[in-house]
């Protein structure tokens, strides 16, 4: 078993290469880069400047010189595999790189944004689970009553409708019709100044809306995935066995069938985990919410390389971390699995 | 002596068993540990051990379906692991093979006239009106009414699914068919219809048998000889009737004893053997049997027994105390 | 008649002899004292004014990579240049400088710096800031080729002739209109930078000290930025900036989406917001706060160069070289029918590429109007005379399709009305639409057919050389995205640069924009002549509400409005009870070009 | 053919399909908006159905451009049969059958006295968006490119994902080994990244973008048939396949392939959701269809952003959850008539 | 003595189908000390009538439509469901058929052992239990008993599972144990240990064991009555011997002459009941042997009643000594 974890550990390694290679090679591929941004704002955004650089005969033009130092300003001026070889050999000393938008290492915007996401991730994942699981177990055993029925629909409508558009209906209600709940952000402004207490109020007082859209969705999977392992374990032949040495119905259920239910679920972890770290750029961008799924599309559009390799870095490996995780639940939870 | 129909020899099939982190073979199931056996055309030969001791895999092995570690077998003076793929696919029109689970051994999804159809196909044994012909005269041969053509496996029952495995099993005209636990799985009042239609066709075809089966009731009616596997090897092969009335190894002793005997007025007045069987991974040293042998002693322990005899073989440094 | 952008030193304009050791060359002074004041006496000073933006900016930078964005408009506010410009009369205005002087060469100008300016920090603002200014922006440090490139080529030297007189010297003659505001440079200041390699990088986030009336204060990274008044501003007194830059504070919110931005604004949560898309004026501007009177409406007229928007023919693509086609496809297009219809009859038709410029413009101009029966005839003629199954025009089997790039889905509404209107001639227009980045690289490597895009207009006079000349034709990276190459437009073009001589730079701008308008390369589409704001109750402006180049009502960089705390009080509690006021909007067309 | 009978299996299955009410009235109700909107030039068109004109019969719908001149219209371009029904009606020189929607999904209709988008009336019953243009007409033809999109979509995944995973669960070894690697590194490449950079370089066409998203979305499948393949191929009827000599491929293709059908078929609703779903959100971000296509994506994002004009929205939004849920209604059902919990517990 | 008497039982079940009838009419009786072997051919009832007499049967498809099952004169079937529990497992246990799926692969030997105890005599310490545990997990033949209770099902061969299942069985010193093909799924040297276990068991404890299986041999080992059911009816029920040596109905006797038995002559043709086990569907009235009975006539299509009182038997046309020979 510790071997099957160091040779998943092990191949992570060739892995994670092809995929931020592949992504790097795209990056150079992807026209419109930090040069072509610079020469678009300053012929654009004239009319902003309209005094200071107003001016007659000036054409706007660099030279090729010009042009090449912004090149090599930016690392575009070496061949995309030794470019590649750098920024590798960077990240081993866990130097992610300086973002060309922000002009700040590409790892203090992450650290900024991941305890958002983190925040938003485990929220959302307590959120479906706490939900999920009893109302799998509900569905099962109340299974084709006006419960389940209900139920069922509710959760594919959530299912069916994309969580944006959600995240949209929701502000329009709640926030602007309504005025209970804030329009976006994460926290209020006068954040800082305020008590623990009120600090953890605040912060879930902003997450109601967000976490509303995040988790509409969400549902339908898990709860079919506990209703039908539920249903399927409820007639185990152990089931029948606790049955028959004088458990009752509930004891054989929380004890019996229960447990064996929750092992699917437990291959899924990982990957849902980072699936939400990931989070939705749409929502966040909607609820005002500054998260690494924003971050990750803002900079895809203005494409901020070192800033898009570094997400795109660690979501692959948290991606791949988290199918190991998810095997090592699945190893905890099921004492048969013997993965060799 | 003339050649048999198939002769193996010294047959190994070991499965490599992977561990660590290179996946590097830490050791092997040996399924099948230097087995040798010659069967006669339109000869029975039954084979009997308890579960997971490699009679499968034996039978396995000999149709090719799993490529043999050591050894060699001879089917019909042809040295099948040397075979190219079509030559393999000739012989196998030479060699068949009956499964014990009626269920899984019949695809689903085809109907009986496919299923018994496709070795027609597969060998081009004549066009598609000839094909039929066949199917029908070979559903009649096992006793399954025409209308079957058209209908799915899962609307018969166990003991008519397997007459659709013999029928397909029988429809290129084998000389030796591996029968593996053809029986097992059907309840006794089916049992005895297909064990008449085996002897039937046998009969009828001069069709050679391997017939692999647990229940030593079944094998002794059916075959001529019979070969008593233990974790691998083979410990005693002989003729039927030798074997039943004068067991020579203390396993075949103990499996013959433990035979429930359907007659209230016979009750087993033996002691039971004890113990499970040890794992094929890792067999115990000398004779694999010693650890729940009652004769063993410490030349069992270390040295392995050789089949040794003339009519009726066995593998035991103690038979002629034990019997 | 309207003859305010002529430049006639007005006569009001003293003119002293100021005595200087150093100074050689005998100069007039000039300064202007007597030029109206814009801003309201009545104005009250405080509060927090509330904004805000729609992506948190990437710099605070005032040059180098990133310090273009949408932010730049606030930062570049915070700093003075030498010299103003009075946004009614266009007149120059002292700000660091109190006088100026024109050299005999045509090229050099004198200055007289204010001794009472003051960095933010409390440091004097002398001539060594602006020979550093000169210097930090040829700095190959700064990652700013377009600023290296401007300070090299176009501003030549800076020279000093004691603490307080400086001399700026443009790299060519022009007229002394454009000369004055060409050499008008700001100072940097030179005790902060320190140009190190990762000068980018270093002071990405730093705050340099301003000469400005505002500076950033507080900050907090993707959700807000507050400005702050300096206290004791040095140029609070001075005349023309009395009475503005009021609120004490401005708070900028980050909020990226524009429709959540705009329920903020509803809810009171910010001050002001910019309606002058229809789609919001008449669209979203509606309801409760504004029947209530709690959010007043205004639309205020201007009058400043006009950004060119149109469609842009790539006139070397292989369909579109044939000028008739060019002008089949602007009688195709019925602009008016968009303007009539998703534009609400708000914006105007635009005329031609430089519009706003006054004696410059050639107002005889007309666009090409919306005719089928032209369109089709010249098509017609042109030899696209079959049509296919879906009605497209084809010509040896090649059907008339073109490619139409834009960037702002806000305009889509308008394309697909041409779109429509296109088809009914036989041709087919594909619209493309791109995000901001790949679209203007696919217009500046001249891969486009039809650009769709406005350039920002600005300045005094029309720029013809990066637009049409031959020397940016065909090349990527530069403006010429018509690759118009023309002979004889090309020496039109070099004598209007070379010229330093009004009149005949107006003839020569004015027959330039007929050759532009006879060689069909750009169909002007859409002017706005105004601007137009939703504001809280509580927000105040002059009585006269902005000025000519108001092109924004609650400006941060012209500072005219105000916060009144009573109403604003009294508003908050009247929302609050549901006491409501008259609704209104204001119309304001003192400004307005064709009335 | 085994694969296109209905076993008796299937008759089964398709029997408790039927009983699950929910499902099966979802998929008859789908299937029939579906074959309608095949045809939703005759319901929804600004072309007329027939003209009869000085005695001539015309039928526009599925024909080339017939302009307006033929019909005595002032036009070099189409007829306008709305106005020619009028005016054959004034003149009585004939007639016109108008489809039930007069208005193609991407003709402009500003003749009404005020701006755009127009409220819901009777020429428009659900409305015009942003730029005229009929709401109704818009959704139905929106649903015909967004199915149609997802079930070739759905095809071309299927017939890569289902081979390359049955190749690897077959063959397994060194063949699955890489093939799970490069699976991996394949299925981390972020899809808005390329959809951008295409969107760059070309007009992303349906084609295009049914390209792009079988490039990115075959390797869902895989995984399961890679596990089913892999289990199906160590059964019994397998081996015995083999012992009658029948060669690799037909195993493959005549066996194995056709046992995995269940599970392949559980999972179509489900990839057409997500087909749906994808098409919209791409159409929504503008990295979808032309704008000029109609689209789902492209009306939902008209809708919110222009909130105060709630047919829009609404009228998607209802579109996109009505369907969206009964596809996945139908999923369910399939999903349980093909794996029925035998519902028990123990008391 | 009789423990449990089981009267006139039907049992229906709801399937696809429609209802169909599983169990018809059967009565039978236990005593104290005995060992009742039930046989019959695959899904004749066996383990439907196992598991109704503790009302085990999967719900809501299992319904029990008529009949008592009464243990020491109380009716089980009436109880209300607390009281139920009290019988399950402490005064009458169960051993299933495959001992791997019937014991809960998630959680130790030891735990699962663990619930019974704690269940039925909560006042015991978990020090005692882990004690008892062990204890009869030695009775049962398993060494290292104690280490055995830290270890997963998965972990056992397939002996040592049902060896397991029956030390879970005994655990509460249960009156009636009712084994469901407990030796099925085992090899012959293993299932002749199992075998030997019960009856010393049986002989130990006055044990009294319903023992169910299909095979014929088994019976004739262990038994001390005998009850053949077919097609969901009981058709015949006697002492092994009188069982053995003269069966009275058809199908028994087809069975037993159609066994290949060691003393016939090899490669003969064995006697065979022609035609299959119908499918409980689609039964009719009368006897459900019929269509494959030699001896089936008009009479046959009605119910044939049980006659006889220690060896009971339901047939029209009853075998006769003279057709045994
Ligand atoms: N493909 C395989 N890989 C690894 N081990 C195998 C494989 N097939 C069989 N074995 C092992 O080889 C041994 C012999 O198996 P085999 O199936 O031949 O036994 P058997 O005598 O047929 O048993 P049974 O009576 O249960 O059918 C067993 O221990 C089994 O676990
Ligand atoms: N849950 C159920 N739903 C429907 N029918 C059932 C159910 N359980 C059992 N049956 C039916 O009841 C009949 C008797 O089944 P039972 O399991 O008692 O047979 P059995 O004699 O124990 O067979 P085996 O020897 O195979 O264990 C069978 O025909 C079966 O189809
Ligand atoms: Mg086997
Ligand atoms: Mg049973």
């Amino acid at each position: 078993m510790t071997s099957y974890f160091i040779r998943r550990l092990l191949l992570i390694v060739p892995t994670f290469i092809g995929i931020t290679l592949l992504i790097f090679a795209i990056t150079r591929a992807v026209p419109g880069g930090p040069i072509e941004r610079l020469i678009q704002q300053q012929s654009m955004a004239a009319s902003e400047a309209a005094s200071a650089s107003s001016d007659t005969t000036s054409g706007s033009s660099l030279s090729d010189q010009q042009l090449d130092e912004l090149r090599a300003y930016y690392g575009f001026d070496k061949p995309v595999l030794i470019s590649y070889g750098i920024w590798l050999s960077k990240l081993v000393q866990f130097d992610l790189g300086i973002s060309t938008r922000y002009h700040e290492p590409v790892w203090h915007l992450i650290r900024d944004r991941l305890p958002v996401s983190l925040f938003y991730a485990f929220a959302t994942l307590i959120i479906t689970y706490g939900i999920c699981i009893p109302l799998g177990i509900i569905k099962a055993i109340k299974h084709q009553t006006v419960i389940d029925n209900t139920s069922s629909i509710l959760v594919f409508i959530g299912y069916a409708v994309p969580g944006y558009v959600v995240g949209i209906s929701l502000i329009t209600l709640f926030a602007s019709h309504w005025d209970v709940f804030p329009l976006g952000g994460f926290s209020s402004d006068d954040y800082d100044s305020l008590s623990l207490g009120n600090k953890i109020l605040d912060i879930l007082y902003h997450a109601v809306l967000p976490l509303a859209a995040y988790v509409a969705g969400s549902f339908a999977q898990l709860t079919l995935i506990v209703k039908n392992t539920l249903m399927d374990n409820l007639a185990a032949d152990y089931v029948r066995t606790a049955v028959a040495k004088g458990l009752d119905y509930k004891q054989a259920i929380f004890g019996h069938a229960l447990r064996n239910s929750l092992i699917p679920l437990a291959t899924g972890f990982g990957s849902s985990l980072t699936a939400v770290l990931g989070g939705s750029f749409l929502i966040e961008a909607i609820f005002n919410i500054d998260g690494m799924g924003l971050l990750g599309y803002e900079s895809v559009l203005e494409r901020d390389y070192p800033v898009v390799m570094g997400i795109l870095a660690i979501s692959a490996l948290l991606f791949l971390l988290g199918n190991i995780l998810s095997d090592f639940f699945v190893a905890l939870a099921d004492p048969r699995v013997k993965f060799e | 002596m003339t050649e048999p129909l198939l002769r193996v020899c010294d047959l190994v099939k070991f499965y490599p068993v992977k561990a660590g982190v290179f996946k590097k073979t830490v050791a092997h199931v040996q399924a099948v540990n230097g087995v040798s056996l010659t069967i006669a055309a339109g000869e029975t030969l039954g084979l009997v051990g308890e579960s997971g001791c490699g009679k499968s895999t034996l039978g396995r092995t000999i149709l090719q379906l799993e490529t043999a570690s050591a050894g060699e077998i001879v089917f019909d003076g042809q040295h099948l692991d040397q075979l190219s793929a079509s030559q393999l696919k000739k012989v196998r029109q030479k060699l068949q093979v009956i499964f014990q689970d009626p269920y899984e051994s019949l695809n689903s999804r085809h109907t009986v006239g496919q299923i018994i159809e496709e070795p027609l196909i597969i060998h081009r044994r004549g066009d598609a009106a000839e094909r039929k012909l066949n199917v029908l005269a070979l559903l009649q041969k096992v006793g399954l009414p025409a209308t079957a053509v058209d209908k799915f496996p899962h609307e018969f029952s166990g003991g008519q699914r397997q007459r659709i495995g013999i029928a397909r099993a029988i429809a290129l005209a084998p000389e030796l068919i591996v029968c593996d636990e053809p029986v097992s799985a059907l309840d006794v009042s089916i049992q005895s219809q297909i064990i008449n239609l085996l002897l039937e066709l046998q009969q009828e075809m001069g069709l050679a048998l391997l017939f692999i089966a647990h229940d030593l009731s079944v094998v002794r009616h059916i075959s001529d000889r019979i070969a008593v596997m233990y974790l691998g090897k083979i410990v005693e092969i002989a003729n039927a009737d030798d074997i039943y009335r004068n067991p020579r190894h203390p396993y075949t002793q103990a499996l013959i004893s433990a035979i429930p005997i359907p007659d209230p007025r016979q009750r087993s007045k033996h002691q039971p053997l004890a113990g499970d069987v040890p794992s094929p991974i890792n067999p115990p040293s000398g004779c694999s049997f010693h650890t729940r042998c009652p004769h063993a002693d410490t030349l069992c322990k270390s040295q392995e027994p050789i089949l040794q005899g003339e009519q009726q073989q066995v593998a035991c440094h103690h038979w002629q105390q034990s019997t | 008649e309207d003859n305010l952008t002529a430049w006639q030193p007005l006569d009001g304009i003293e003119i002293v002899q100021y005595p200087s050791t150093t100074l050689k060359e005998a100069v007039d002074w000039q300064t202007n004292n007597s030029d109206s004041v814009f801003a309201a006496e009545e104005a009250i000073r405080g509060g927090m004014q509330r904004d805000y933006i729609g992506s948190f900016p990437m710099t605070f930078r005032t040059v180098g990579p990133d310090s273009n964005g949408g932010f730049a408009g606030y930062i570049r506010s915070l700093n003075l240049s030498l010299l103003d410009k009075h946004p009614n009369s266009q007149q120059p205005l002292p700000s660091l400088a109190t006088h100026w002087a024109f050299g005999a060469d045509g090229k050099t100008v004198y200055y007289r710096l204010d001794p009472d300016a003051r960095w933010s920090d409390g440091k004097p603002v002398t001539a060594d800031d602006y020979l550093y200014a000169i210097d930090f922006m040829r700095a190959k440090e700064i990652i700013a080729p377009f600023y290296n490139n401007y300070f090299t080529e176009q501003i030549v030297g800076i020279t000093k002739y004691d603490d307080y007189t400086i001399a700026v010297e443009s790299g060519n003659a022009k007229p002394q209109d454009e000369l004055l505001f060409a050499t008008a440079i700001s100072p940097q200041p030179q005790h902060f930078y320190k140009l190190t390699d990762n000068w980018v990088r270093d002071y990405n986030w730093k705050i340099p000290p301003v000469t400005g009336a505002y500076n950033i204060g507080a900050f907090k990274k993707g959700k807000y930025i507050d400005f702050y008044r300096n206290e004791d501003w040095w140029a609070n007194d001075k005349k023309y900036y009395r009475h503005r830059f009021n609120p004490d504070t401005l708070r900028l919110k980050v909020i990226r989406n524009d429709d959540v931005a705009f329920r903020y604004f509803l809810k009171g949560e910010i001050d002001t917001f910019t309606l002058v898309m229809p789609r919001l004026w008449h669209g979203k501007a509606q309801g409760k706060p504004f029947d209530n009177g709690y959010i007043i409406k205004a639309k205020f007229y201007n009058d400043v160069p006009v950004p060119s928007s149109g469609m842009w023919l790539n006139s070397a693509d292989p369909i579109l070289q044939d000028i008739a086609v060019r002008k089949a496809l602007a009688h195709a297009v019925n602009v008016d029918k968009v303007i009539s219809t998703v534009l609400r009859n708000d914006y105007e038709r635009l005329n031609t590429h430089h519009q706003g410029y006054g004696d410059y413009s050639n107002t005889s101009i007309r666009p090409r109007l919306f005719d089928l029966a032209k369109a089709n005839h010249i098509l017609d003629q042109a030899g696209w005379d079959t049509k296919d199954s879906n009605g497209i025009r084809l010509k040896n089997g090649q059907p008339l399709s073109l490619r139409v790039t834009y960037m702002s889905d806000d305009h889509t509404p308008r394309l697909v009305i041409l779109r429509e209107s296109a088809r009914k001639a036989g041709i087919d227009l594909k619209l493309q639409f791109l995000d901001m980045s790949t679209g203007f690289k696919q217009v500046l490597e001249k891969k486009h057919q039809i650009a769709w895009m406005g350039w920002g207009e600005g300045g005094i006079a029309p720029r013809f050389w990066q637009h049409y000349h031959s020397d940016n034709a065909n090349k990527p990276q530069t403006n010429n995205i018509t690759n118009t190459a023309d002979p004889i437009m090309d020496g039109k073009i070099e004598q209007y640069r070379r010229s330093i001589d009004r009149d005949e730079r107006i003839k020569l701008a004015q027959q330039l924009e007929q050759m532009i308008y006879d060689k069909a390369i750009f169909i002007p589409t859409f002017a706005v002549p105004y601007t137009r704001s939703g504001y809280w109750r509580w927000m105040k402006l002059p009585p006269w509400m902005g000025t000519k180049e108001t092109t924004a009502l609650f400006s941060f960089g012209a500072g005219l409005h105000w916060i009144d705390p009573t109403v604003k009080a009294e508003v908050v509690a009247s929302k609050k009870s549901g006491v409501s006021y008259p609704a209104e909007t204001i119309v304001n067309d003192d400004f307005k070009v064709s009335k | 053919m085994s694969m296109f009978t209905l076993s008796p299996q299937g008759k089964r299955q398709w029997q408790r399909f039927k009983a699950i009410k929910r499902g099966y009235y979802s998929a008859v109700l789908l299937v029939g908006l579906l074959l309608l909107s095949c045809f939703a030039e005759l319901l929804i068109s600004n072309r007329a159905l027939v003209v009869n004109y000085q005695g001539e019969f015309y039928f526009p719908t599925y024909g080339a451009v017939i302009d307006g001149q033929n019909f005595g219209q002032q036009r070099a371009f189409e007829t306008d049969y709305r106005d020619l029904k009028q005016t054959l009606k004034d003149s009585g020189e004939g007639w016109v059958i108008m489809p039930p929607v007069p208005y193609s999904p991407t003709e402009i209709d500003l003749n009404l006295t005020d701006f755009p988008p127009y409220p819901p009336s009777l020429q428009h019953w659900l409305g015009t968006d942003t730029s005229g243009r009929d709401v109704l007409a818009r959704l139905v033809y929106g649903f015909r490119t967004a199915m149609a999109f997802s079930l070739i979509l759905l095809i071309c995944n299927y017939i890569i994902g289902v081979s390359i995973g049955c190749l690897m669960g077959f063959l397994g070894g060194k063949v699955d080994l890489f093939g799970q690697r490069i699976i991996e590194i394949w299925s981390n490449v972020p899809f808005l990244y390329v959809i951008m950079i295409i969107a760059s370089i070309i007009v992303p066409s349906f084609w295009t973008l049914v390209v792009l998203m079988v490039l990115f979305g075959w390797m869902g499948i895989t995984w399961y048939m890679r596990t089913v393949t892999y289990r199906e191929a160590s059964r019994e009827y397998v081996m015995a396949a083999r012992a009658i000599g029948a060669s690799q491929s037909r195993i493959l293709f005549r066996h194995i392939l056709p046992n995995t059908i269940s599970l392949l078929v559980t999972f179509i609703p489900f990839s057409i959701a997500a087909g749906i779903s994808s098409l919209t959100a791409l159409d929504y971000l503008g990295f979808g269809l032309p704008k000029t296509t109609p689209s789902w994506g492209d009306l939902l994002a008209q809708g919110t952003n222009n909130l105060q004009y709630e047919w829009i929205v609404l009228s998607v939004i209802v579109a996109m959850t009505v369907v969206l849920t009964m596809v996945t209604f139908i999923g369910e059902a399939i999903r349980e008539a093909f794996d029925p919990k035998k519902y028990a517990y123990f008391k | 003595m009789t423990v449990l008497s089981v009267d006139n039982i039907s049992i229906d079940f709801d399937t696809d189908d429609g209802v169909i009838n599983v169990i018809d009419q059967l009565s039978f009786t236990l005593n104290k000390g005995e060992i009742l072997g039930i046989v019959g051919e695959s899904g004749c009832g066996k383990s439907v009538t196992a598991m109704s007499l503790l009302k085990l049967l999967p719900q809501p498809a299992a319904h029990y439509r008529s009949g008592q099952v009464s243990y020491n004169g109380t009716d089980l079937w009436a109880c209300q469901l607390d009281q139920l529990k009290q019988y399950r497992g402490k005064k009458i246990a169960m051993i299933f058929q495959e001992p791997m799926t019937a014991l809960n692969p998630v959680y130790t030997i030891g735990k699962q052992l663990a619930e019974i105890y704690q269940l039925h005599f909560p006042e015991k310490t978990s020090q005692q239990i882990i004690q008892a545990s062990g204890e009869i997990l030695s009775q049962v033949g398993i060494a290292e008993a104690q280490q055995r209770l830290t270890e997963y099902p998965h972990q056992l061969s397939g002996g040592m599972r049902q060896r397991v299942m029956i030390a879970m069985a005994l655990a509460c010193e249960p009156d009636i144990l009712i084994a469901d093909e407990p030796t099925t799924a085992l090899d012959v040297t293993i299932q002749a240990q199992i075998l030997a276990l019960i009856t010393d068991l049986q002989q130990q404890r006055q044990l009294s064991v319903i023992f169910i299986t299909h095979d014929l041999g088994v019976i004739a080992q262990l038994c001390d009555r005998v009850m053949v059911m077919y097609a969901g009816r009981m058709v015949e029920s006697a002492d092994v011997y009188t069982l053995f040596e003269q069966p009275k109905h058809p199908y028994t006797h087809g069975l037993l002459q159609a066994l290949p038995r060691l003393t016939d002559t090899p490669k003969t043709k064995l006697n065979t009941i022609e035609g299959i086990v119908p499918a409980i569907a689609d039964l009719g009235q009368g006897c459900r042997f019929a269509d494959r009975c030699d001896f089936a006539s008009e009479q046959c299509q009605s119910q044939p009643c049980v006659v006889g009182d220690s060896h009971q038997f339901a047939c029209w046309h009853p075998i006769t000594a003279e057709q045994i020979l």
